[in-house]
């Protein structure tokens, strides 16, 4: 059984219908890149996995852990595992950054879990393994996240992802908007993160980038898979590159 | 008599009177600001929290409505204030409960003016119904015997205000802290805040939002009770009083500035503030003075004294 | 029209074409001769069926002035309705466009003249011009703010006129000093209308409310075949989309406040003709609450809606609370208005009229 | 004289630089993309000059005119057009209606007391509808309303809003997100036409490179809000620092 | 004029008089308009009136009350041929409803004579609607000096005295209590009865007493809370606070005085007491001198017998208002006898300058000029609660002879009344 079965899902934004039949699966452990242009419907299918609203998933299926999770609503996704880093990272921006990280904590609370399925198996790191992976989200702690500089923002969306007890982890294009230097910093974090047992879907528009650290690869391209299998195997299969990535 | 007597007379006047518009202004201002939802009844919650808060408190004779007409003409259990004002605000926060799972949650995905307008009946039917029930003639609710007059402290003896309005501008204190607190140091805050600005982010974060929002509604209710337990012995107690109060209410928070809480208080002195100067010097214009300073503000900051202006998107 | 358009708001073509405008402007076109001989034709019938007819009238209790009185308030609901039910402004302050009509109407009755002509004008005239202010100041916001904002207003007026005002309102006791005089110093407003007339329609006043909501109707529906129909419901669709085809959102919205203040303030004066009489209440906020209550309950967003939701209201109102066939109800009444103002809201957001003609769709199959 | 021209122009929001110090221009009769990775302040800029956000400093001129102290409304009047990332249209209304929104702000101004005219004598306006609605090859739907279009029509109708508005300059933010491929492909040859029959100038924002290449005169790019690099398709094809910043391995 | 349709056909040997308001009347039966308040803050009020309508009605028709025993002119088995029935309309205590429910009662229900009232607005409003309908209108509870002053018609009658009164009686009785070279301070409802109840106040502390204003400050109606305004008053040094408040804010504004500590450094006046305000004030009116229109406790033969009237029927006493809509209505009746007709003009001329003993409050004369009752006025003080007792509120200080009181009809309120036409010239 794969961790993630996404099983020939439809999903429509109002009557657009942007996924059409499109399947993956993840397996525990390996780091899996989604890739494809863009609006090529990579979001809409992380959006679909974890549950949120719109888009609309009207057909096919979705499995964490054997379990069927496609009409489960967000927060209930999130409380089986599945964390997601969203585009534009999404930070609290009238919230520090030590608070920023404290809300992901806040999802244990007894009052949030009380009479919910909660069966998230991950670890999820301590504040002080948060700041020790990312120093400058310590130097920043006390300072209003709306303020920080887009890939510190990048880093305390992900650092906040960790903080839940986290068994799949979703990256929406984590690498978008930031300078050449962070983008090494953030790569070296997610390898990190997945060395320690995260498993790991990776969005990204620039398949370079992915394929440098994914083990396997799909490809999007208007709602579809057109292209699956290993990094290795989409290094070379230049027609896909060229048709579907513009590579 | 002394001028500084007649100032901190109108001092304090003017904080009492803002007390009761803060107790209520802060209620509706959390829930606009949180769940983005415009209560119009929120008088009818101040109006339930007055009724029970009379009848747990005295025992009282109805002259008219249903009720008397019944047979029940004699009700209240008449035990005393301070159990009324502990019991008060439980029992109007089980209504704002119920109020957000029946009203509040379907209306939700409305726009604005039905939820106006959906509140705005309902705070008809609430009146109504205590009409009915209670008669309109207003009912006796005498300040507590051990609050009348001014209190027996060496300086505030000569200041013509009762015990009573100072426990009303301590409770509206206490309380108002409390939920500043609240919303600011506690985890049930941090949620909230979050959740203003970005709700989805806080599902996707795996935490049911409908809680801590029911919780707010509930919070915003039970303030309004109290508003109505401490204003009740302020005022003739009878069916209308809610929907009267509401509009200044509403003054408040907009003049505050929706969603902030120091504004919400900002806001009900000001208001308390010009109507007991207003009726200190140039009495006939204390009503329109207020309307007139709303006015004002709002012109000059449309978000409000403490809003956040609208960010483009 | 001539096919030159006219520059942006102003009207200064030359003489003889402008003539030509004026003759184009008032051709009835499309459906309007229907719509308006239709409205004429049933408020001609309306108070013989509501308070003489034999048997239904028994059934229905009706009265000739209450008759005269729902088509003041509809009136007034229909001006409501331009703003709320097509530009999308839910106002909480339109007492003050009705009650400062109706107080200018009776000053003015004392004062100057009598002639319910006159009267109507001037107090419209007010009416407009308050909104205009009005509309000037609130319209920065939408919304919940723009809904407070427009109480804030009204309230204020009602306070002035309550005691700094008191000289010309008469304070709590309202205004009595009105005078009116006889309809284009002939006729007694109070008087029957001769033979068949006076059967049909029963008085003068009646005939005189009733030829201005005839020619309300056609206003009406005349401004929503304009070009403002469309540009009103285009701002309540995407405000933001409006302002980038090059509209001027803020000007259209405040002539929407305007033209809403117009039919207030016909209505207002109407109001003071009818009771001689104005009541400090016509500033208080229930009056708007009472609008907002039969607009939409009638059914916004639509030109008839409104006016059957005012004649249901005052019929409630009225009839229901005046006992007789309804003693047991009757303390009720206005118990029995809020929830079903409270079920409109939430079963049928389109109103009596949206669930007459849903029904009527299906019936008929839908066509439209 | 260029038609549009922008003069060291900044934007700020807290503190992020959305729009650092942009001098850009525009001349008449041409076609000018802006590209970028996401995030750049391409949507920013065009937003700036439709004046739907107030500049932090610099200057915006259209035919010469500074505008930054104009209103939205006033700043279409005076002839710049805008179709919207997103579809943005009246839903309720119809298709004809939609165009005829657009077409009565171009004919009669941004305001007219005309309350009193029925529609139908507005002949000018029903004219540019018509024509806007054939050219965007709508007309056959112009009874449909405007929500039940697809989602490619609305895009379609969008374009048809921006061009009854009968433009000097039209601005397009992503014209074709959300369209298929063929559909995209009419869409370009759409605008190409539009362009040739109405003398249109235009600037472009897209991600879709093949587009960008094909029809634009000049390419402007943008990265965290600078303009690092500016010229013809060619030009910008051989830029190291563009294919570094945004094309990255893009081979064109 | 009214919406009757004509439709003629009016049987009966009452033909002497040509058409005018619903004059003749249709049928056999008469129908009277009770106009009280049945919701809105003087609903309980209203209830008590409309019961002595009710009880009145009954009476007229079946004899019983003052119908045997104080009204010669009534039979007890209706009035001239015609059995007596009623119609009531609810005011809601605002002068808009109050006409809209008086022009249904007119125009629909034929109604040959309204009676109500229960504040100022609405008695003035209803009337005036009266004169134009030409249809009687009997006020009940109206006390600004207006109703028969200013604002008189002719087809309006007050039984009730007024503000100007009210000063009259009260000036000497507190001035005997509490003694003469005082300072007063007075606060008023700010429309016109607060106003003339002012005024009158101010008249006859400053002449009859030789008191001395210290200032008057008027409060908005519909402020439900005084304390801002008290506090001044506190802090002007007055001795005596008088309160302008009618009924419920009456009844707040003591109760907030006395909450605030006011009753201990000064004496406070409440000139016009009614019983709701009387019931909602509770404690707060132990020892305050008012005014009221009537009460159970007055001891003379007309009262006692309404009293047990009253009390046989409903089991509760009656309040003030209740007796002057039970006389009212007896008085109308009575006048509907001597006139030999319901032509209104005829039953006003009965009415005008007719002297009376009947209804428990002295010799009284209807004055023509005014349409003002001259009559005797109970000053009252308010008992502590521990006396209270259902309906007992307030013991009779005295009950003041009209000799003492009124003006002429060219002085005061009656200066500015003129009262219209009859309909008949
Ligand atoms: N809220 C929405 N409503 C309507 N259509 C949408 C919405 N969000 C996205 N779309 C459309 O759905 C399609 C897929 O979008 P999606 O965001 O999934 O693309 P993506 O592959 O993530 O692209 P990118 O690389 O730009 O993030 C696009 O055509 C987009 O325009
Ligand atoms: N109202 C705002 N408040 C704060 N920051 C904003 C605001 N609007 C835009 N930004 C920021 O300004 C930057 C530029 O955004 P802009 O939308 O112009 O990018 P873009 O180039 O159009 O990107 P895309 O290709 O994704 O449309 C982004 O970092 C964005 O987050
Ligand atoms: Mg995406
Ligand atoms: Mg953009």
């Amino acid at each position: 059984m794969s961790l993630l079965e996404v099983d020939a899902i439809d999903a429509y934004y109002g009557e657009s219908h942007i996924l059409r039949d499109l399947s993956l699966t993840v397996e525990e452990g390996e780091i899996c890149a989604l890739l494809g242009r863009n609006g090529a419907g990579k979001t809409t299918t992380l959006r679909s996995i974890s549950g949120a609203k719109p888009p609309d998933v009207r057909d096919g299926s979705v499995r964490f852990k054997g379990d069927d999770i496609t009409s489960m609503p967000a927060d209930d996704v999130a409380m089986q595992g599945i964390s997601l880093v969203p585009e534009e990272r999404r930070v609290f921006a009238n919230l520090t950054v030590a608070e920023n990280l404290r809300i992901a904590e806040v999802s244990r609370n007894a009052s949030n879990t009380w009479r919910r399925p909660l069966t998230a198996t991950g670890q999820a790191m301590s504040t002080e393994q948060v700041y020790d992976d990312f120093p400058r989200l310590r130097e920043r702690k006390t300072q209003k996240a709306g303020t920080l500089s887009g890939g510190e923002q990048q880093m305390l969306a992900i650092a906040r992802a960790l903080k839940q007890s986290t068994d799949l982890l979703l990256l929406d294009e984590p690498y978008e908007g930031l300078a050449p230097k962070i983008v090494e910093d953030v790569e070296a974090a997610v390898e990190r993160i997945s060395d320690q047992g995260v498993t790991i879907l990776l969005v990204e528009q620039n398949a370079a980038a992915a394929i440098k650290i994914a083990d396997r690869a799909y490809v999007v391209d208007q709602g579809e898979i057109v292209f699956d299998g290993t990094a290795d195997e989409l290094r070379e299969d230049e027609e896909t590159r060229e048709r579907y990535l513009g590579v | 008599m002394s001028f500084h007597i007649e100032a901190i007379t109108v001092l304090l006047n003017g904080l009492q009177q803002g007390a009761i518009y803060v107790l209520l202004a802060v209620g509706l201002s959390i829930i606009l600001g949180t769940l983005k939802f415009v209560n119009f009844a929120h008088g009818a919650l101040y109006l339930i929290g007055t009724y029970s808060g009379l009848l747990l408190a005295l025992e009282i004779n109805l002259t008219s409505g249903q009720l008397q007409e019944w047979g029940y003409g004699q009700l209240g259990l008449g035990l005393g204030y301070i159990p009324a004002l502990i019991i008060v605000p439980f029992v109007v926060f089980v209504v704002g409960l119920a109020m957000e799972r029946w009203v509040v949650e379907p209306f939700k995905d409305r726009p604005d003016t039905d939820q106006i307008l959906v509140t705005f009946g309902l705070a008809i039917i609430v009146q109504e119904l205590f009409r009915a029930f209670f008669g309109s003639s207003s009912l006796p609710f005498s300040q507590p015997a051990w609050a009348q007059g001014p209190p027996q402290v060496p300086f505030l003896t000569a200041i013509p205000i009762s015990s009573w309005r100072y426990y009303v501008i301590g409770i509206t204190a206490v309380l108002v802290l409390i939920v500043y607190l609240l919303v600011e140091y506690t985890d049930f805050g941090l949620i909230v805040r979050a959740g203003t600005r970005d709700p989805e982010m806080v599902e996707l974060l795996g935490i049911r939002l409908s809680r801590p929002y029911i919780v707010v509604f509930g919070i915003g209710a039970a303030l309004a009770g109290v508003a109505g337990v401490v204003g009740g012995p302020l005022n003739p107690v009878n069916p209308t009083i809610g929907n009267e109060i509401l509009v200044p209410a509403f003054l408040t928070v907009v003049i505050g500035g929706v969603g902030s809480i120091a504004g919400a208080v900002l806001g009900g002195v000001l208001f308390g503030l010009t109507q007991a100067i207003l009726v200190a010097t140039y009495s006939a214009w204390a009503q329109v003075g207020l309307y007139a300073i709303a006015a004002v503000v709002l012109l000059v900051r449309p978000q409000g004294l403490l809003g956040e202006a609208e960010v483009a998107p | 029209m001539s096919d030159e358009p006219a520059a942006a708001g102003e009207t200064d073509a030359d003489a003889g074409n402008s003539v030509a405008d004026m003759i184009g402007v008032w051709a009835p076109r499309g459906n309007e001769v229907r719509v308006v001989a239709g409205t004429a034709v049933v408020i001609a019938l309306f108070p013989f069926v509501f308070s003489r007819m034999p048997v239904v009238s028994d059934l229905l209790q009706g009265y000739q002035s209450l008759a005269t009185l729902i088509l003041i308030w509809g009136i007034f609901a229909l001006g409501f309705d331009l703003l709320l039910g097509y530009t999308g402004l839910l106002s909480f302050g339109h007492a003050a466009f009705w009650g400062g009509a109706a107080y200018t109407a009776g000053v003015f009755s004392q004062q100057v003249s009598g002639s319910p002509v006159l009267m109507v004008l001037a107090g419209t005239a007010f009416a407009v011009l308050l909104a205009w202010a009005l509309g000037f100041l609130s319209l920065r916001r939408g919304g919940i703010y723009f809904a407070i904002l427009t109480l804030a207003f009204a309230q204020m007026l009602f306070y002035m006129s309550s005691s700094p005002l008191a000289f010309i309102t008469g304070g709590e006791n309202g205004f009595t000093g009105v005078e009116t005089a006889e309809l284009f110093g002939m006729f007694g407003l109070e008087s029957e209308l001769p033979s068949v007339l006076g059967l049909l329609l029963g008085t003068w006043l009646y005939a005189f409310v009733a030829i201005i909501t005839v020619l309300c109707v056609a206003l009406a529906y005349r401004i929503l075949q304009s070009p403002y129909g469309m540009v009103f419901r285009a701002i309540r669709e995407n405000e933001q989309r409006a302002e980038f085809v090059g509209l001027n959102v803020w000007r259209y919205r405040l002539m929407s406040f305007i033209l809403s203040g117009l039919f207030a303030g016909i209505a207002g004066s109407l109001f003071t003709i009818h009771g001689s009489y104005v009541p400090l209440a016509s500033f208080y906020w229930t009056t708007s609450g009472e609008v907002v209550i039969m607009t939409v309950l009638g059914g916004t967003g639509s030109l008839f809606g409104p006016m059957v939701g005012a004649g249901v209201y005052l019929y409630v109102e009225n009839i229901v609370s005046g006992g007789h066939p309804f003693d047991f109800i009757a303390p009720f009444w206005h118990l029995i208005l809020g929830l079903v103002f409270v079920v409109t809201i939430w079963v049928f957001p389109r109103g009596i009229w949206g669930f007459v003609r849903d029904v009527r769709d299906m019936v008929t199959g839908g066509e439209d | 004289m260029a038609l549009l021209e922008t003069e060291n122009l900044v934007k700020e929001f807290g503190g992020l630089v959305a729009t650092d110090d942009v001098n850009l221009t525009v001349e008449e009769d041409e076609r000018v993309s802006i590209i970028g990775p996401n995030g750049a302040g391409k949507s920013t800029l065009i937003n700036l000059i439709t004046r739907r956000l107030d500049p932090t400093s610099g200057d915006i001129r259209f035919k010469g005119e500074s505008i930054v102290n104009r209103k939205p409304h006033e700043v279409v009047q005076m002839g710049v057009s805008k179709s919207f990332q997103t579809a943005s249209i009246f839903s309720n209304l119809t298709v004809r209606e939609n165009a005829e929104i657009a077409a009565l702000a171009a004919e009669h101004g941004s305001f007219g007391f005309k309350f009193l005219e029925h529609r139908d004598s507005l002949t000018d306006v029903h004219e540019v509808a018509r024509d806007t609605l054939d050219a965007v090859g709508l007309l056959s739907q112009a009874d449909r309303k405007a929500s039940e279009l697809p989602y490619g029509d609305k895009r379609r109708l969008e374009i048809g809003i921006a061009l009854a508005a009968e433009p000097d300059l039209l601005l397009m933010d992503e014209p074709t997100a959300g369209m298929s491929p063929e559909e995209t492909e009419a869409t370009v040859d759409l605008v190409e036409e539009v362009k040739q029959e109405l003398g249109l100038t235009f600037v472009l924002i897209e991600h879709d490179m093949e587009i960008v290449f094909s029809i634009s005169d000049r390419i402007v790019v943008l990265n965290r809000g600078r303009v690092i690099a500016e010229g013809t398709p060619d030009e910008i094809r051989g830029n190291p620092e563009v294919q570094e910043a945004y094309l990255g391995g893009v081979d064109l | 004029s009214g919406g009757g349709g004509g439709g003629g056909g009016g049987g009966g040997g009452e033909s002497e008089y040509p058409e005018l308001g619903n004059y003749p009347i249709e049928g056999d039966t008469a129908t009277l308009g009770f106009n009280v308040p049945q919701s809105g803050p003087y609903a309980s009020e209203g209830e008590d009136e409309l019961r002595a309508y009710e009880l009145a009605v009954k009476h007229l028709n079946n004899g019983g009350g003052w119908v045997d025993s104080q009204f010669d002119d009534l039979s007890g088995d209706g009035v001239l041929d015609y059995q007596i029935d009623s119609v009531s309309g609810d005011t809601a205590t605002d002068a808009d409803t109050a006409r809209q429910s008086a022009s249904r009662m007119i125009q629909r229900d034929d109604v040959i004579m309204v009676s109500g009232g229960s504040s100022s607005a609405v008695a003035i409003a209803v009337q005036e609607l009266c004169q134009r309908e030409k249809t009687l209108f009997m006020a009940c509870l109206t006390h600004s000096n207006d109703t028969t002053g200013a604002n008189c018609v002719r087809y309006g009658f007050r039984e009730m005295f007024n503000a100007y009164m009210t000063g009259q009686a009260l000036a000497p009785v507190v001035r005997d209590e509490y003694g003469e070279d005082l300072e007063f301070y007075q606060l008023y409802a700010d429309y016109s009865w607060g106003q003339t109840q002012q005024e009158s106040m101010n008249q006859f502390l400053t002449e009859t007493a030789g008191w001395e204003q210290v200032d008057s400050v008027a409060t908005p109606l519909g402020t439900s809370d005084y304390s801002s305004y008290l506090s001044e008053a506190s802090n002007s040094g007055a001795d005596v606070l008088v309160l302008n408040h009618y009924g419920l804010d009456g009844a707040t504004s003591a109760s907030q005085a006395v909450d605030a500590g006011l009753d201990e450094g000064m004496e406070i006046l409440v000139p016009l007491y009614n019983r709701p305000m009387a019931e909602a004030a509770g404690s707060a009116i132990e020892g305050i001198f008012g005014t009221v229109a009537w009460d159970s406790q007055i001891d003379n033969t007309p009262s006692q017998e309404f009293l047990q009237a009253f009390q046989d029927e409903y089991d509760r006493i009656p309040s003030g208002p209740a007796q002057l809509a039970y006389a009212q209505t007896l008085q109308y009746a009575a006048a509907v006898e001597r006139a030999g007709t319901f032509y209104p003009p005829e039953v006003i001329r009965q009415l005008e300058g007719f002297e009376y003993d009947n209804i428990g409050m002295g010799a009284e004369t209807m004055r023509a000029c005014d349409h003002q009752a001259q009559r005797d006025v109970p000053v009252v003080r308010g008992l502590p609660e521990s006396e209270q007792s259902e309906g007992q509120y307030f013991e009779i200080i005295n009950v003041t002879s009209r000799d003492d009181l009124g003006y002429g009809c060219d002085e005061g309120p009656a200066a500015e009344c003129e009262l219209g036409e009859y309909g008949d010239e």
